[in-house]
């Protein structure tokens, strides 16, 4: 399993533990616990959540366990020394030579992944105990939940592609069974089935990458490393060798990017993310901080190597990953200012930052970007929560901005404050979590090279500071509306209708089980980000220490033994020459490189204070702006009285000065926001999702036809015919049997005259 | 020879004459009657080529019982004494191309293997004796078995034909 | 004597009897037609039994001769039977079986 | 190839007890309906207890070779001889058909289809179950046919006297189909025969010699196999007996025809026609590839445009076995192996759909799609069983399903030595497409069906509200063997894996592994 | 021997084997009995002659087994005109055999109509006797006397229900074309002696070989006899009277004329073509390809258009009739003869069984519903399930399904139609392997009726089967089945029958 132990241990001997030696046990628990759930959950006193937190609990100790272990481990090595990971294998099955195996891959980035997912996990199972409570289906969710989670650690420790596979897929099962949970709405169902087959479209990708990778690599593993060419391990390695075929690896890396793509919602295959926000909010919340769309950055993340390779990273003019992630950050941020739905908001925001993540891997930032899944876990888990938890103590289920919230700062004062705070930490505010990682993703892609994209992560992170400030204002300050303001006149959103006992208390603060996990997770918004705090120097950069992976792994050349045979690979232009290796200039002679090497950022205050002030701007005009329109538009709903009591001016004035908030709405806004924004929407919505759905449709319709027409007409037809044609033949033939003796003595002379005129004329 | 051939040829152009008759004349009475002619032909024909036992036998079965039962199946199924118009079907058309075809090919066949072969001049007449031996030496199962066959007729036609 | 003048003239006949049982719907008539060509064969047989030098031709002929006679009685039954039945003797009404 | 001769007699038992049972029920009158069940079932278990003594005494080490062989003189005049034996690849599919007839007589009991006879019925599923099984053990061509063809009437019958409204044509169209291909397939079998020096129509002796052949020859020779096995398969062009047969048919028959029936065609390309004609295959595979993956987005579409339940899912399995013809297609023995996963796969989840769809109709009296909706709510366990089989069979990795495709789709990137890869990567991709169809048809269907609100209104003329009960005990100890293996071997692929792969090298080797 | 002889004034009386002729002389014995019997007993005793004429053929079946069984292989009389070899044996044994069921079929039958029974019996058992002599002939005289000697009786037989037009329509129509086609073949055997000057096949057989080069009148010669046969195993175009006439004729007499008098043709086919013209191959199997690549079709379409349930099994005859022939396409090719023989022979046996079951159930269906429409079999299965199985069983075989009977006939033709090697072996296999698959067009319409359409009228009564019947369908659905199972049976009959003197193997 670990081939190379025995080598790297002449260098120095690594530590390892038993938390990082039985890490497949984390996946392995919540699936036992889904299958537990399933089966008796029903008849457990709390029909199986239990099973499911626990699972969850379990799991997280184990991750931290591992993450601590790991960290020992970083630390017993040299400054130098590439720290190996911690890969158990076991053969899963064979078959024509093909060995399919099953297995973990412990290193930096499973580890911060893995402890992140379990982390949230649980405490969104903590929070759905209260917020689904009484729900028809509450076993149900808790299972779907558990194996969701256990899908995405089992993706995140995965040592081979197909074990990779499996839990992408798993996941991507049960984000159907969770957005579509409330499935009795056909809105539900649909989304359920959008968001599943979007992402299954994606999938393809995923289904040819792996196939290519294998093929490409697997001789050279084999060889080589001893491993098969699903080994994620084999392909990092083979991508950097220099063997590959350039037309093949970057084909493979296109294809597994539009998994990726399919997977994280980005540009153009974005669209199922809004619509998935028709699950409960802890899904959305689970889906949209550290699993599901994760899984697509993780990929890249995972095998970066091969889109290191593959796609030209650190190449001049950008490449693919840069131009979606980009685009992305753009239109979805522009999206998430038309929103009225909170959670759909944040879902656009969720897609923004992906785009940053996707900007940084692609840029070659991939710290930053690793590190920006990790600290956007925290905070936007948060935010959803805090946004489910308004939906379920205030808004009666709403999740509507501007009809049924407003002005819940003061009846939510722990839903606030970790609003806030997430809010600031999403914002990239010093010294809230975001700004140590985006800040970071948008400095090193400046420092690649790549000015262009730098400058659209700072529009992006001005539009991000606004959206965001326009959604805080619009929740919790102004005046209450609709909901929030008591009124329950209007349908329910989500008519899982044990709730309607909530409506008559009016707006009030969550229980415990809602804002604990609200609290912690805003403390970690707030603090998570010092783990990589560049600004202060190298010691603070522990992120980068303990997962980033050393470029290099040093071979003795004495080694020998193992399946792998022969470990002795030149690597191609190590150190020689002019041009740069992937391995980095201190590759040595001899060696497997399973990383590229990476340059970063020297951190500098002045670009900083630049993106911060950049994030101010948009703060402080985007609060503005919502002062100006949301507040004054809602008070002409208010009523009169209310509208001279707050302004204390005369009627007319009033009345003109709606005049102005009209040239104000009308012709500023509508002017210069909105078409941008309203464009993007438009595009969003006829566009792309028109095209997703007239792909649907037309292949519909295609599909009627060619049922209609090809299968029943020609294929089925040519059938049928032939019968027909057989029949037809009869029905000639008949006439012949006519009943007359002397017609059948014609027959008979006839044809023996014609048949003894022919042979006699052939036979002489 | 001169004088068999001058007789085949008077008989030939008799019998086929006589033959053109039976499968065209409109009277069954007289196509019977052309046949009796074709017959007694075929007789003739069959001493010019030595075989007077065979056209003996041929006079007496053929000419003396087949036209008698011929006649009186005429008789018994009341067909007139005279001429009828319908005694031809439909397909008279295609009668005529069949046996142009049939003939055609025969004739091919016979000219190419036949050519000009002329029979032996100084055929012996066959004795009536050495036909009998034949009959009672290794054609003698058939013999047997044409008894039967004849019985069999008798018995099965006697059958169709009684009334009851 | 050549060979195919008895050989033609047995083809003619044959012909023509085959004409005979197209034309004809008279079952009298058909049988008459079927004589023709059972003639043509035995001419045939007779000329190739001089031609060979053989008997084996005579005892054939004789016994197509008897059998044709056999074969005239039961032709001859069988028509008797139709005509009971039918009160006609053209085979053209018998095709009540077709198809 | 040398053989296991031990215990021989195992196969024969196993194979012809269910004609024991159908003696005994003939004797049985014809009034004592339970008796004949008892019978059946008696007999169906017996057979499979015969079934799971072969797999325990089969030597799994040695799943290459062909073991319990028996060979007896059987018509020696033309060299026929009744030699059976079971290897790795036989082995499971032998087993499932045992598995499968026995559930189906278990569902049975409580849903003898209208209109009844419960005696003839019986008779015929274990008729049936002869055939299946000695097709699956038969080592020798003529007999291979004989059985092959052995389980048409039966099968004819179910679907024409127990069917739904169409049946009678249904089944003439099924019989007419098949019997067209196997017509073709004895021509080419007899060829062959021939061709190898008219010595022995046994298969071992026909893989050693059929290489020898001409290649111009063998391509003919695999053209008539083409066609026989083809047509069972179904491949596209020769698919559309299938929709109506399975439509039509009554849902055991469905069930027996999607789980082991289809496999007959696929277990013979693999068994016969690839180890005899390498050469031919060589020169078809891109053919037969392409004609798989015609099949999976052709009855990816026919899916799409379905307004039957059931109908849907036979098209889904064109687009199925799409799959393991595309890894026959690609003739290495990682692609093989695939397909043969992916047979017993698409029995148990095919014919698991079609259990559902039976149920369906019971409780609703209707399979339009339209007319459905809400099952979650009415019947929440078999809303969910269904589920889960939609997902098995849209190839969810975890479940059954996935090992058939997924390695189906990977072999297609790297064919057998001598075929064109560009050709087959193409292959690769369309397939690939081909799971995203997959998932939106099976999708689609579950939704229209599974979610929503009863659609009780639409159809009140059947006043059926009591029907709509969940799963019953019946259906429930038929269905559970199927759902656990779906899920068992999506879990554990290697329990099939390790026993189809020796066997599959050593089929193979004429490509090179 | 043959040649004209002078001076051979001295008769030689011909040695006559009489163990070699006994069954003909104890079937010839019991014909005459019959006769006789008729004429003396009362009518309340005639079910005698149904007993006598039984054990007349169970009693020529023994001579016939001891025959097969005694050491010579091959009884030879006069000068090997008659020819006593295994293939003649089995033959034989067929033809008895299918004449015993063909009295079981019609002891019921005949007791409803006005027959004549005594003459019914007697032209029964005459017909036979010449299929028997027909099995043995290596004579251009001896078959044509044979095959009149089989036909006379059968044309009045077919005409045997006196009041019936149809039954009299068949018998003139099978009548007229069987005196045509004879006329055509005796045409030919002039020819053909007079090419050969010998009515001797082997001698035929010999000259043929020795001229090695064919003349224009050997193909006349050829043609002209085969198209005798053609009429006589209707095969297309020489078939049209068959449909008429089966349908016409009593239903009893009609499964005798679509088995034994077919395979009687099919005798006397292959012992002409085995050891008359085996070497003018390049004359005939044309000639004989496209009759079966006819027969077979055409046989078929017309089938799929009935709907009489006998003729419609009349025009399923015919088209069998086309598989018989096919091996016999390719007989003449090196290594074909001794499989197309085997072939053409076991093909005839399982026929045999098959379609006298066929008729049996025929009987005893119409025996109820009194109908000839294949819609009168609607629901059979559900009130008479023994014989709507047996008859789905009887279908089967005729359709070549596996394992029964007749897929075994087929699987031997295609095999040896394959084994030619030849291009036009191949072809003829594939148009016989689309014709099997049409003829399950028809075959499975009649199973259709009887397993899932409703009972016409929803007349359940019972079905009363004679005993006879019962007899009959336990012997042939008895044989189809083990042909079927274990066609190693049937195979080896048909491996047995060897023609002595034949020249293509």
């Amino acid at each position: 399993m670990n081939l190379l132990a025995a080598e790297t241990e002449v260098l120095a001997p690594l530590a390892s533990g038993w938390f990082l030696e039985n890490a497949w046990l984390i996946p392995v628990i919540p699936a036992i616990a889904f299958a537990l759930i399933i089966l008796i959950g029903k008849r457990l006193p709390m029909k199986g959540s239990e099973l499911g937190v626990a699972s969850m609990l379990a799991s997280l100790v184990l991750s931290a366990g591992a993450a601590y272990q790991w960290i020992q481990r970083v630390n017993s090595a040299t400054e130098e020394q590439f720290v190996e990971p911690v890969i158990r294998s076991w053969s899963w099955w064979r078959s024509g030579g093909f060995d399919f195996g099953i297995g973990q891959h412990i290193d930096g980035l499973s580890v911060v992944v893995l402890f992140v997912v379990a982390f949230i996990s649980t405490l969104v199972q903590i929070y759905s105990l209260e917020y689904l409570r009484g729900d028809r289906r509450y076993t149900h969710f808790f299972a779907a939940l558990t194996l969701f989670s256990g899908g995405m650690l089992a993706m995140v420790l995965a040592d081979n592609m197909i074990l990779f596979l499996l839990g992408w897929e798993v996941m991507g099962l049960c984000s159907f069974m969770l957005i579509g949970h409330w499935w009795e709405e056909d809105a539900n169902s649909r989304a359920a089935l959008k968001a599943f087959f979007t992402v299954r479209t994606g999938d393809v990708g995923l289904l040819v990458g792996i196939s290519m990778l294998y093929f490409a690599a697997n001789d050279w593993t084999q060889e080589n490393l001893g491993l098969s060419g699903f080994s994620i391990r084999g392909i990092s390695a083979w991508a950097l060798s220099g063997e590959p075929n350039s037309t093949v690896i970057m084909v493979a890396a296109i294809a597994l990017f539009i998994a990726s793509i399919g997977k994280s919602g980005q540009f153009p295959l974005h669209t199922w993310l809004p619509d998935a926000m028709a699950g409960p909010t802890p899904v959305s919340s689970l889906l949209h901080s550290s699993t599901m769309v994760v899984a697509g950055v993780f990929l890249v993340a995972r095998l970066y190597p091969v889109f290191f390779v593959g796609l030209d990273i650190l190449g001049s003019g950008g490449n693919l990953i840069m131009f979606i992630g980009a685009i992305t950050i753009v239109i979805s941020a522009a999206l998430a200012f038309v929103q009225n739905d909170i959670k759909r908001v944040l879902a656009y925001s969720t897609v923004s930052q992906l785009g940053y993540m996707m900007l940084g891997l692609g840029a070659g930032a991939w710290l930053p970007a690793v590190f920006h899944i990790f600290t956007h876990a925290f905070f936007k888990a948060c935010l959803f929560l805090g946004a489910g938890s308004i939906s379920h103590s205030a808004s009666h289920h709403s999740f509507d901005m501007k009809r049924d919230m407003g002005g819940l700062r003061k009846v939510m004062p722990i839903t606030f404050t970790t609003w806030i705070i997430s809010t600031l930490a999403l914002c990239g505010v010093f010294p809230f979590s975001g700004f140590f990682s985006k800040d970071e993703i948008i400095d090193n892609v400046g420092n690649n090279g790549y000015n262009t994209f730098m400058i659209v992560g700072l529009v992006g992170a001005f539009m991000t500071a606004a959206y965001m400030t326009r959604a805080t204002y619009l929740t919790f300050f102004g005046e209450p509306r609709g909901a929030s303001a008591g009124h329950s006149s209007h349908e329910s959103h989500d008519d899982h209708a044990s709730h309607d006992d909530h409506s008559s208390h009016g707006p009030h603060e969550s229980g415990l089980l809602i804002t604990a996990p609200l609290m912690i997770l805003s403390v970690l918004a707030l603090g998570s980000g010092l783990l990589n705090a560049t600004p202060f120097g190298e010691s603070w950069e522990r992120m980068k220490l303990w997962v980033e992976p050393r470029a290099v792994e040093v071979v003795d050349s004495t080694y020998s033994g193992g399946p792998g045979e022969s470990l002795i690979v030149n690597v191609p232009s190590a150190g020689e020459g002019s041009s740069k290796s992937v391995c980095g200039t201190s590759t040595p002679e001899i060696g497997v490189c399973y990383a590229p090497k990476l340059e970063h950022a020297k951190f500098k205050w002045s670009k900083a204070m630049l993106s911060m002030a950049i994030v101010f701007l948009g703060m402080v005009v985007s609060w503005i702006l919502s002062m100006l329109l949301f507040t004054k538009r809602d008070a002409r709903l208010v009523g009169l009285t209310q509208r001279v009591k707050i302004l204390g001016v005369g009627h007319r004035f009033l009345v003109n000065k709606y005049y102005l908030d009209d040239l104000y709405e009308k012709v500023i806004v509508r002017s210069v926001a909105y078409p941008i924004s309203s464009a993007a929407y438009w595009f969003n919505q006829n566009v792309l999702d028109g095209i997703l759905h007239s792909i649907s449709n037309l292949t519909r319709k295609f599909s009627g036809w060619v049922y209609k027409n090809i299968d029943q007409r020609v294929v089925d037809g040519t059938v049928n015919n032939s019968a027909t044609f057989t029949k037809s033949v009869g029905t000639a033939a008949q006439p012949t049997q006519s009943g007359k003796v002397s017609q059948y003595g014609a027959l008979l002379f006839s044809a023996a005259a014609v048949a003894a005129l022919v042979l006699v004329i052939i036979n002489t | 020879m001169i004088a068999q051939n001058i007789g085949f040829w008077i008989i030939a152009v008799l019998m086929v004459v006589s033959a053109l008759r039976v499968v065209t004349t409109n009277n069954v009475v007289h196509a019977a009657l052309w046949l009796v002619v074709v017959l007694a032909g075929a007789a003739g024909q069959y001493i010019l080529l030595a075989a007077e036992f065979v056209a003996i036998t041929q006079v007496l079965v053929y000419i003396g019982a087949v036209m008698v039962l011929f006649l009186f199946g005429t008789m018994l199924t009341r067909a007139r004494i005279g001429a009828e118009s319908d005694l031809n079907n439909s397909y008279k058309k295609l009668g005529i191309p069949v046996a142009l075809v049939m003939l055609v090919a025969m004739g091919l066949a016979l000219t190419r293997s036949f050519g000009d072969e002329k029979l032996p001049e100084s055929a012996k007449v066959v004795s009536t004796q050495e036909v009998s031996d034949q009959i009672f030496g290794p054609y003698l199962l058939p013999f047997w078995a044409l008894s039967f066959v004849l019985l069999a007729a008798v018995v099965g036609a006697i059958v169709l034909a009684r009334k009851d | 004597m050549f060979v195919n003048q008895f050989l033609f003239l047995a083809a003619v006949l044959f012909c023509i009897g085959v004409y005979g049982v197209i034309a004809r719907k008279n079952a009298v008539l058909m049988l008459m037609s079927i004589e023709l060509i059972l003639n043509s064969v035995n001419i045939n047989l007779l000329t190739f039994a001089m031609r060979n030098g053989s008997t084996d031709g005579h005892v054939f002929a004789l016994y197509i001769i008897a059998v044709a006679a056999a074969e005239v009685g039961v032709g001859l039954g069988l028509v008797l039977l139709v005509y009971r039945n039918k009160k006609t003797i053209s085979v053209d009404e018998l095709s009540e079986m077709r198809g | 190839m040398n053989m296991l001769q031990e215990n021989n007699w195992l196969l024969s038992v196993g194979t012809f007890l269910p004609l024991l049972g159908v003696v005994v029920l003939l004797l049985t009158p014809k009034a004592s309906d339970q008796m004949v069940k008892l019978v059946a079932l008696v007999t169906s278990i017996a057979t499979l207890a015969v079934g799971v003594y072969t797999a325990f005494k089969f030597d799994f080490d040695q799943a290459e070779k062909l073991q319990f062989v028996a060979d007896a003189n059987w018509i020696s005049v033309i060299k026929s001889s009744y030699l059976i034996g079971v290897d790795g690849i036989s082995l499971p599919l032998y087993l499932l058909s045992m598995v499968i007839t026995l559930l189906v007589v278990i569902y049975s009991l409580d849903h003898v289809p209208s209109p009844g006879k419960p005696k003839a019925f019986f008779s015929l599923l274990l008729v049936l179950q002869t055939g299946m099984a000695g097709t699956f053990i038969a080592q020798d061509l003529i007999l291979f046919f004989v059985f092959f063809e052995l389980v048409l009437l039966p099968m004819f019958f179910l679907i024409g006297v127990w069917g739904g409204e169409q049946r009678q044509y249904a089944s003439i169209k099924f019989f007419l189909y098949t019997m067209f291909g196997s017509a073709l397939m004895l021509v080419a079998f007899l060829a062959l025969f021939f061709k190898t020096g008219a010595e022995s129509f046994s298969i071992p002796y026909l893989i050693e010699n059929g290489g020898s052949i001409a290649k111009n020859i063998q391509i003919w020779i695999f053209a008539g196999m083409f066609v026989g096995f083809a047509v069972k398969v179904p491949m596209f062009p020769f698919h559309t007996w299938l929709p109506d047969a399975h439509t039509q048919a009554p849902t055991q028959g469905s069930v027996i025809l999607a789980a082991i029936l289809l496999k007959l065609g696929t277990y013979g390309f693999v068994r016969i026609a690839l180890p005899i004609l390498p050469d031919a295959a060589r020169e078809w595979a891109p053919y037969i590839g392409g004609l798989a993956v015609i099949g999976i987005i052709y009855g990816a579409l026919g899916c799409l445009a379905q307004t039957d339940m059931k109908r849907l899912i036979a098209f889904s399995s064109v687009a199925h076995m799409g799959f393991v013809m595309l890894g026959i297609s690609t003739l290495t023995s990682f692609g093989v192996n695939a397909a043969m996963f992916g047979m017993v796969a698409h029995g148990l989840i095919t014919g698991m759909l079609f259990f559902i769809a039976g149920s369906v109709k019971e409780r609703y009296h209707t399979l339009e799609i339209s007319k459905l909706g809400g099952m979650l709510t009415s019947m929440p366990r078999l809303g969910w069983i269904f589920g889960f089989c939609s997902m098995a069979s849209l190839g969810l990795p975890g479940l059954a399903g996935f090992w058939g495709e997924f390695p189906a789709i990977l072999s297609a990137y790297n064919p057998a030595e001598g075929l064109n890869e560009t050709v087959f990567r193409v292959f690769m991709v369309i397939a690939a497409l081909g799971t995203v169809l997959a998932a939106a048809y099976l999708l689609w269907m579950f939704q229209r069906i599974a979610f929503g609100t009863a659609k009780n209104s639409s159809s009140h003329d059947h006043a059926h509200s009591d029907d709509l009960h969940d799963v019953t005990t019946f259906e429930w100890i038929a269905w559970t063997p199927m759902l656990l293996g779906i899920l068992v071997l999506g879990i554990l692929p290697n329990l099939l894996f390790s026993v189809f792969d020796p066997a599959v090298k050593i089929t193979l080797s004429a490509f090179g592994g | 021997m043959q040649t004209l002889n002078i001076f051979a004034a001295q008769w030689v009386a011909p040695t006559i084997d009489y163990f070699g002729l006994a069954p003909e002389l104890v079937l010839a014995g019991g014909l005459c009995l019959v006769l006789m019997l008729d004429l003396f007993i009362d009518e309340r005793k005639k079910w005698m002659l149904t007993a006598i004429s039984s054990f007349t053929l169970l009693a020529a079946m023994v001579p016939v087994l001891m025959l097969a069984l005694s050491e010579t292989e091959v009884r030879t009389m006069f000068d090997g005109r008659y020819v006593v070899d295994n293939f003649s044996l089995v033959m034989k044994a067929v033809f008895l055999l299918a004449g015993y069921v063909v009295v079981l079929l019609s002891s019921s039958h005949i007791e409803q109509g006005e027959y004549w029974r005594g003459e019914y019996w007697f032209l029964l058992l005459t017909s036979l006797l010449g299929m028997l002599m027909m099995a043995s002939s290596r004579d251009l005289v001896s078959i044509f006397v044979a095959l009149e000697f089989l036909s006379i009786p059968a044309y009045m037989l077919a005409a045997w229900r006196k009041r019936d037009p149809k039954s009299n329509e068949a018998g003139v129509k099978y009548f007229l074309l069987g005196v045509f086609a004879s006329a055509v073949m005796l045409y030919g055997m002039s020819l053909m002696y007079g090419v050969a000057n010998s009515t001797l096949l082997t001698e035929i057989g010999a000259k043929f070989t020795a001229t090695g080069e064919f003349s224009a009148v050997h193909a006349l010669a050829v043609v002209f006899v085969v198209v005798g046969f053609a009429f006589k195993v209707s095969a297309v175009p020489f078939h049209t009277w068959a449909p008429d006439t089966y349908e016409g004729a009593p239903t009893p007499v009609t499964a005798f004329l679509s088995v034994a008098s077919k395979a009687a043709g099919f005798v006397a086919l292959v012992v002409l073509l085995y050891t008359a013209f085996p070497l003018a191959q390049d004359i005939w199997q044309p000639f004989i390809w496209v009759l079966s690549a006819l027969t077979m079709t055409i046989g078929n379409v017309l089938a799929l258009k009935q709907n009489n349930i006998v003729r419609m099994i009349a025009y399923s005859s015919i088209s069998q009739g086309g598989f018989v022939l096919m091996p016999l396409a390719v007989a003449g090719l090196a290594g074909s003869g001794t499989t197309a023989l085997r072939s053409v022979v076991l093909y005839m046996i399982v026929y045999a069984a098959t379609n006298l079951g066929v008729f049996a159930i025929i009987l005893a269906v119409s025996n109820k519903t009194r109908s000839g429409e294949i819609s009168s079999y609607g629901g059979l299965f559900s009130y008479a399930p023994t014989l709507g199985v047996l008859m789905t069983l009887f279908l089967a075989s005729l359709a070549g399904i596996p394992p029964l009977g007749g897929w075994i006939a087929k699987f031997v033709a295609f095999q040896s139609l394959i084994q030619s090697q030849s291009t036009w072996g191949y072809a003829l296999a594939v148009v016989g392997a689309v014709n099997s698959v049409v003829a399950f067009g028809y075959y499975g319409n009649v199973m259709r009726e009887i397993w899932m359409r409703p009972v016409p009228d929803n007349d359940t009564t019972l079905i009363s089967v004679p005993g006879s019947l019962k007899l009959a369908l336990v012997i042939t659905a008895g044989a189809t089945l083990v042909f079927g199972i274990l066609p190693g049976v049937g195979l080896h009959f048909a491996d047995l029958a060897e023609i002595a003197g034949a020249i293509i193997r």
